[in-house]
């Protein structure tokens, strides 16, 4: 039992660590329907920003706090100069934020250097738990509450406010959008920024938790998120939050019980979900009802 | 005579490399119904397209309310005062009816609420589809939900592509009556094939021919010139 | 008369709304027939339970005395049932003469040849001259289909069924959108397939002036039933028809 | 008069091939007539991808499973046995067998999907073979790979056998390109642009969509595994790298930088891929900012979408179209305004 | 070649991407060993030396054009390389067709000097059961109950195997051998695993950049009285390890442990000329110079391979970690390795590897692997 719970726990903590890296593409590629392969390399200059303002001024808040900054920063550079021209065409998207993904993880190793970037966690946040057997890290129970934060902010927002209608009407005819008298352009660039910020304060969250971090991280995480993003349905937060989960628990319970499986447990939960229900686990439409 | 509200001098339009749009003059007068009318391919669409801003004109003037809106956004232009109903209805397939609507309210006000309960007695079929996904209405009811949302905001002009495209008889009718009705608080554009529908309507007509204006003036003396109604519009 | 298409009890639901609902009808081959109702009858629904894009709850389908309630698209399309879409459906970035070619090309039963370049099948592309000819598209023909007006998609959409020559053709409000100058052109050339032996013609429109002077017989279609079928004479002497669907007084009805 | 244009362009390829086949004679230092090796190789690859990508609109993100799978079976064939001529022809035949058996399976089972599901479930079948190409390292040496060797050229043949090789991919190339064009062009290509451009209508033509889909994907995943050989051929050794998802990107972006759809695209964007990626990082001496390389060779996609938007071949197709069209359309306008005057 | 004419060296290393740190690390390392070697002079007998780097970008065909390159374009006389074992390995072949001396450098898998092995190869780096043999050598005895951790293909599976077989010799029990992911976030449930199989120690074999010591700090594997063990990293990568001071272990390299002349030098130059002390693979890339410069020093400037090969088969010769032998059967180096405990520092951002003993060469010999030895 107490065997059950710890696995349960971290596989949670897993789960919702790539929820907070997969919300900002459920954003940017559920919602706005752009590929952005670049994505993971927003979440590595979320980590390296967060741990370099975290040593710099020794606030792990404000570490944050300027991930946060840097992802709305290059959250727009990129949206005007990069997507901008190439929304609504899918194979340009991939062959332009391939380029700035190249462009981003090799501009760390000029800014950070190329070593490994050891990253703390802070001391009130160090340790853990022992209750019993019951192994509770107490850095991981934070994330889990960030996570679940950031889900129901994100799930209030797109279900009361008419901003992710207005963002899925936009994607779907961008011309009647505008002929509507909505400034489209405006909040695209607004969502593609929040999806930005998102994914650096996940790269900011994610850093402590594996106590290094390394330019190369961003494509490995990027394509986790797009595997969230997928089979949770494209732009449904529940089923991003779901099927992050499902990954994050599947992923520990077979490195405990099956670990001959872990390697490929992801890839094989997606093709299991794919084969037998191709739209993703929930439906899109759930998002905004009402 | 009524001031001029919409006033295009000399436009010329290029989509890609394609000259559609060859010095078309096109004026409307406040309160005045004028219809559009030409051949397919005419250039009727692209008029349309180019006063909203959607296919911006490479020359000549687009003036709205006395000011100039060539060069505006079509969200600007939008929110100038005109509505617009596009002739592929320009309908959010994937959001329900509902939220089709909600897309277009500029306000959520009670005067929102006033117009919208006005649209959906005139098309109650959008009512009872109201939480169904847009894109599985009938070819008729995607007409209706675009048309209802072009009267949902407070507009000074409306832009209406082939409104009676795909719509029952009996609909034709509540819309023929509904234009009507709106008639007195905005002014309309309408490009219109149904010809007995754009006599009923209009006051004024322009006609269209290769991205060329050809002809404007009373429809009631459209009416009468055989001639013309052979050459441009092959009736009479 | 054989009848070339048969419904018995043909039904189906999207959810809980039935879009069709019951309907039992006999098309008799070589004839001309109309489907009239209002918007959101199920007109068009019944087209696709026809020509199989869709599948229905209950009920069957019969094409020249044989089921075909469980045949694809496709194997309709080659026993001989074609039909023209309502919302314009063509090949967007192919040119409106490719658009017809590949038509032309799946009624020739050229589909899996590998070997052999498609432009040397030169029949084909003058057929396809021909047919744009008809439409009065041909002067479109280099052009790319997505950069064609309107009323010219909808030209393009029925030439390319004309291109598949099939015995049975569904036409879903062939004249939306077209000008009325040329809205005559595509009557004739309905006309002259009417003419033709071994067409079966089932129309979808809402201009009655058009209906009455082209049909051999109507069927009428409200809230997914079958309302009446028969004559024009016999559907236009009909109330229920008249109020529900034409609505008004008769006199100041909207004709074109 | 359309054939003699064809007849032109054939002859344009011809030539160009020959001079290639010459290039040696210019240059013939090893690493250039590898680096070419290569461009040769991924073209033949990237061809193979825009047969799905660009001729029949599927995304597929586990092309290197054939690719993979094409250099492994070839690799172990040829180590298993004596190297001989025999094992090299059982070893591309095995190769191509088998690519071409997964194709046929793996499209059975994903094809009916929509392009990202679809894009996703290759990914995660070509995550599968890498895992299996780790683990079975009894055959595959695992994660290190293995060295083999290649048979010998009969005569002085094997004194030139570098040049031998050369010239064999540039055939294989040459050879495929014709192939496949042939496809394109061919009746089932015009099917396959109609399903790209609107799958359902095609089926209401009259056409079965699945056949057609699992015919391109197969012949596409056969062409792809005879690139795995021949990559496999040219450096003899291999290592699970050949699964990597960086090899079905490499293709995916020579693809989209030479243009989606043409044949040519591939081929110019594997040169200017691998060129570009060989100068780039040889410049690392000159000036420091070249020891970021990467940094220039993401700016160069950056940029190739932003200024050609439909990869170089395209944006150049796409001219000459418009400078053709511009003409007919003045023509027509003039045409209508003498109508008009008269 | 001719009196005068230069003698060519190639290097192939990661100059960019993953292991980039790696390959950088190497060329300092060669670089000062062939200016230790010649005194400052870049010449052996009035002949210029001339180096060559090429980045093999950690793509083994890229490694081999580069190769081609070298061997073919530049007519190098000898190759060294590379940062990875695949890189390494798509050029191997090379150095035979071409009959040139590749100094394997540090690239470990054991197939390079076992299955993969020809006679054209030196390697100056350490193998992978070189250090597995070097950590069992530090911790195992008799009776000692051992966890083993490893990432989850060839590296983790060889290190682990060799490891076992070495412990289980000195006497130490395995009771689980436990593989994971190398790309996994989440280390805990294989942590669960060990913690249920109560060992004396866990080893850990581990390389690349997400680590597992915070999470095995989080579990409080320590608290439970479960030891750790593995081999000390470069000193980026030391940083990560903040929270294991005091672990007993193995490492290849720490500037502090070596004491000779070699080292002393290594140490003053690479502060003077870089502002560093050397890393991890430093005295790799100074040992491989170092082999070439012996080797040409016995041949007197003959690069002709065959002959280099019969000198170079049993040559000695000094390198900062002590004296380094070619073993003849397999080409390897057997060379120093250090048991260390982590130790906290005042000044240091890092916890420092400090010496318990130096594993002598005999001591950590791997088992030779490319038949030759039977
Ligand atoms: N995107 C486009 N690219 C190129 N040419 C276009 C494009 N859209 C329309 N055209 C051309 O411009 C001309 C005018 O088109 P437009 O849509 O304005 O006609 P229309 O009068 O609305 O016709 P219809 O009655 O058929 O709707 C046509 O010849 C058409 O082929
Ligand atoms: N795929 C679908 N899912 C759900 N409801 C559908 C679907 N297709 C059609 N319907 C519904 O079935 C009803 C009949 O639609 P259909 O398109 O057949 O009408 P129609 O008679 O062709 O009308 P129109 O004259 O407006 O084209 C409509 O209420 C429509 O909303
Ligand atoms: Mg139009
Ligand atoms: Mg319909």
């Amino acid at each position: 039992m107490e065997l059950i719970i710890n696995l349960s726990i971290n596989g949670i903590a897993t789960g919702m660590l790539i929820f907070l890296i997969a919300s900002g593409l459920t954003l940017i590629f559920g919602l706005m329907s752009v590929l952005n392969f670049a994505h993971g390399g927003l979440f590595v200059w979320g980590a390296y920003s967060g741990v370099f303002f975290f040593s710099l001024t020794g606030s792990f808040w404000i570490g944050i706090l300027c991930a946060i900054v840097t992802g709305l920063i290059l959250g727009l550079l990129t949206e005007v100069f990069i997507i901008r021209p190439v929304y609504g065409n899918h194979i340009r998207q991939i062959l332009i934020t391939l380029g700035l993904m190249l462009v981003l993880s090799e501009l760390i190793k000029v800014v950070f250097g190329p070593n490994v970037l050891p990253a703390p966690v802070p001391d009130y946040l160090k340790g853990s738990w022992l209750i019993g057997d019951i192994t509770i890290i107490k850095y991981r129970m934070f994330i889990i509450l960030v996570g679940a934060l950031i889900f129901c902010l994100m799930f209030f927002t797109l279900r009361y406010s008419k901003i992710g209608l207005i963002v899925r009407a936009g994607v779907m005819n961008k011309e009647m959008v505008q002929a509507l008298g909505i400034n489209i352009k405006k909040i695209f660039i607004f969502v593609f920024m929040v999806g930005s910020a998102l994914a650096a304060f996940a790269g900011a969250l994610f850093a402590p938790s594996a106590g290094a971090i390394y330019s190369e991280l961003g494509m490995e995480f990027g394509i986790y998120a797009f595997i969230v993003v997928i089979i949770g349905g494209m732009g449904s937060i529940p089923g991003s939050l779901v099927a992050a989960l499902l990954v994050g628990l599947a992923n520990t319970f077979t490195a405990y019980y099956v670990p001959i499986l872990s390697m490929v447990v992801t890839m094989l939960l997606m093709l299991i979900v794919l084969l037998f229900r191709p739209q993703g686990l929930f439906n899109v439409s759930g998002v905004s009802n009402k | 005579m009524s001031e001029s509200i919409l006033k295009l001098e000399s436009i010329n339009t290029y989509i890609d490399q394609f000259h559609i749009l060859q010095k078309v003059n096109f004026e409307v007068k406040k309160g005045e119904l004028t219809v559009l009318l030409g051949r397919n391919g005419a250039g009727k669409t692209t008029t349309l397209r180019t006063i909203m801003g959607l296919n911006p004109a490479s020359a000549g003037t687009v003036t709205f309310k006395g000011e100039n809106i060539t060069k505006g956004a079509p969200y600007q232009i939008a929110n100038k005062g005109i509505g617009y109903v596009p002739e592929d209805q320009g309908i959010f397939y994937d959001l329900t009816v509902g939220e089709n609507m909600r897309v277009a309210m500029r306000h959520e006000n009670d005067e929102t609420k006033e117009r919208l309960d006005w649209s959906l007695d005139l098309f109650p079929d959008l009512k009872r589809f109201w939480k169904k996904p847009a894109g599985q209405l009938s070819g008729g009811q995607k007409q209706m939900l675009a048309i209802a949302r072009s009267f949902i905001n407070e507009t000074d002009l409306i832009l209406i592509d082939e409104p009676s495209k795909g719509l029952a008889p009996v609909i034709v009718e509540a819309v023929i009556d509904a234009i009507e009705k709106i008639k007195d608080r905005t002014t309309v554009v309408l490009v219109e094939q149904n010809f007995s529908m754009a006599k009923r309507l209009g006051e004024k007509y322009y006609i269209l021919d290769n991205g060329m204006t050809m002809h404007h003036g009373n429809m009631k003396d459209l009416e009468q010139n055989e001639e013309l109604k052979r050459k441009y519009l092959g009736i009479g | 008369m054989n009848s070339i298409i048969e419904t018995k009890d043909l039904t189906i639901a999207f959810g809980g709304h039935v879009a069709v609902n019951q309907v039992s009808v006999q098309l008799p081959e070589n004839q001309f027939t109309s489907v009239i109702g209002p918007n959101g009858a199920g007109k068009t629904t019944f087209f696709n339970l026809l020509s199989g894009q869709l599948k229905p709850t209950s009920g069957q389908v019969f094409y020249q005395g044989k089921e075909i309630t469980d045949w694809s698209v496709v194997e309709r399309t080659r026993a001989g049932i074609g039909r023209s879409f309502q919302l314009t459906n063509v090949f967007p970035n192919v040119t409106v003469l490719e658009n017809i070619r590949l038509a032309i090309q799946s009624r020739e039963k050229v589909r899996f040849n590998l070997f052999r370049h498609f432009k040397s099948y030169t029949a084909f592309e003058e057929e396809a001259h021909e047919l744009l000819d008809i439409v009065l598209l041909d002067e479109k023909a280099e052009s790319l289909a997505i950069h064609l007006s309107h009323g010219e998609k909808r030209k393009l959409e029925i030439a390319m069924l004309l291109a598949l020559e099939t015995k049975l053709l569904l036409l879903d409000e062939p004249t939306a959108g077209m000008s009325l100058e040329e809205v005559p052109t595509i009557l004739r050339v309905i006309e002259n397939i009417k003419k033709q032996e071994d067409r079966t013609i089932v129309l979808i429109e809402h201009k009655m002036e058009m209906v009455l002077d082209l049909s051999d017989r109507m069927m009428v279609l409200f809230n997914g039933e079958l309302l009446a079928e028969g004559t024009p004479e016999e559907i236009m002497k009909n109330e229920t028809v008249q109020e529900a669907y034409l609505g008004g007084d008769p006199n100041e009805r909207v004709h074109t | 008069m359309m054939l003699k244009r064809m007849k032109l362009s054939t002859k344009v390829y011809l030539l160009i091939g020959l001079a290639l086949a010459f290039l040696p004679f210019i240059n013939d230092s090893r690493w250039f007539m590898f680096l070419m090796i290569q461009i040769f190789v991924f073209a033949i690859f990237a061809m193979s991808y825009d047969l799905l990508l660009g001729y029949t609109g599927i995304v597929s993100f586990g092309h290197a499973m054939f690719f993979g799978v094409g250099a492994y079976s070839a690799a172990i064939v040829m180590d298993r046995m004596e190297a001989s001529f025999v094992s090299f022809l059982l070893g591309t035949l095995v190769a191509v067998l088998i690519g071409g058996f997964i194709s046929f399976l793996a499209g059975m089972l994903t094809l009916k999907l929509k392009s990202h599901y679809y894009a996703m479930l290759t990914l995660a079948l070509a995550g599968m073979f890498l895992y299996i190409a780790e683990r079975w390292r009894s055959v595959t040496g695992g994660n290190d790979g293995f060295t083999f060797r290649i048979p010998e050229l009969p005569g002085f043949l094997e004194e030139h056998r570098n040049f031998v090789i050369y010239l064999f991919c540039l055939l294989a190339m040459i050879l495929l390109f014709f192939g496949m064009k042939r496809i394109t062009e061919s009746p089932l290509g015009r099917v396959l642009v109609g399903i790209r451009e609107n799958d359902q209508r095609v089926e209401s033509l009259g056409y079965r969509i699945m056949p057609y889909k699992v015919l391109i994907s197969v012949i596409s995943g056969m062409v792809a595994s005879l690139s795995g050989v021949l990559y496999a051929i040219s450096i003899r050794f291999v290592d699970t790298s050949v699964f990597d998802i960086q090899v079905t990107l490499d293709a995916l972006m020579m693809t989209i930088i030479g243009g989606v759809g043409t044949l040519t695209g591939p081929i110019i964007g594997s040169a200017i891929i691998n060129f570009s990626h060989h100068y780039l990082s040889d410049l690392a001496n000159i000036h420091w900012i070249f020891q970021r390389w990467m940094i220039l060779f993401g700016a160069i996609f950056i940029l190739a979408v932003i200024f050609f938007p439909n990869g170089i071949v395209g944006t150049i197709q796409n001219k000459l179209a418009k400078r053709k069209t511009k003409k007919k359309q003045y023509d027509t306008t003039e045409k209508s305004l003498r109508k008009e005057g008269a | 070649s001719g009196e005068d004419e230069p003698i060519k060296i190639g290097v192939l290393a990661s100059l960019s991407g993953a292991l980039e740190a790696y390959g950088k690390q190497t060329q300092q390392g060669f670089d000062l060993g062939l200016e230790y070697a010649t005194d400052g002079t870049m010449e052996f007998n009035g002949r210029k030396i001339e180096v060559i780097y090429e980045d093999t970008e950690t793509t083994p065909d890229v490694a081999r054009q580069k190769a081609l390159k070298l061997l073919d374009d530049d007519d190098v006389d000898f190759i060294v390389g590379s940062s990875s074992s695949g890189d390494t390995l798509a050029v191997t072949g090379l150095a035979e067709e071409y009959e040139k001396i590749m100094v394997v450098e540090p690239a470990v898998a054991d197939s390079i000097t076992g299955s993969e092995f020809n006679d054209y190869l030196f390697r100056t780096g350490r193998s992978s059961s070189q250090d597995a043999v070097a950590a069992a050598a530090a911790i195992a005895d008799e009776g000692v109950k051992i966890a083993a951790l490893g990432p989850d293909y060839a590296f983790g599976w060889d290190g682990v195997e060799a490891f076992s077989n070495a412990a289980e010799e000195l006497g130490a029990e395995m009771v689980l051998e436990e593989f994971v992911d190398p790309e996994a976030t989440d280390f805990t449930p294989n942590l669960q695993r060990v913690i249920e199989h109560d060992p004396d120690y866990l080893f850990v074999v581990w390389s690349g950049a997400n680590s597992p010591w915070n999470q095995i700090v989080d579990m409080d594997l320590q608290g439970r009285g479960i030891k750790l063990t593995t081999g000390a990293p470069d000193i980026a990568a030391l940083k990560t390890m903040q929270d294991l001071v005091g672990m007993e272990g193995f490492t290849v390299y720490y500037h502090e442990l070596p004491d000779n002349e070699v080292n002393d030098w290594l140490v003053e130059q690479m502060e003077e000329q870089h502002g560093t002390v050397p890393d991890l693979f430093t005295p790799g890339g100074m040992s491989a110079a170092l082999a070439i410069m012996e080797a040409l020093e016995q041949s007197e400037g003959s690069t002709d391979a065959n002959e280099l090969i019969d000198i170079m088969e049993g040559m000695s010769f000094e390198t900062p970690k002590g004296t380094m032998t070619f073993r003849e059967e397999d080409h390897q180096a057997l060379q120093s390795l250090y048991a260390i405990t982590l130790e906290e520092r005042d000044g240091y951002d890092y916890p420092v590897p400090t010496l318990i003993r130096e594993l002598k060469p005999e001591e950590t010999a791997p088992p030779i692997m490319n038949g030759e030895g039977e």
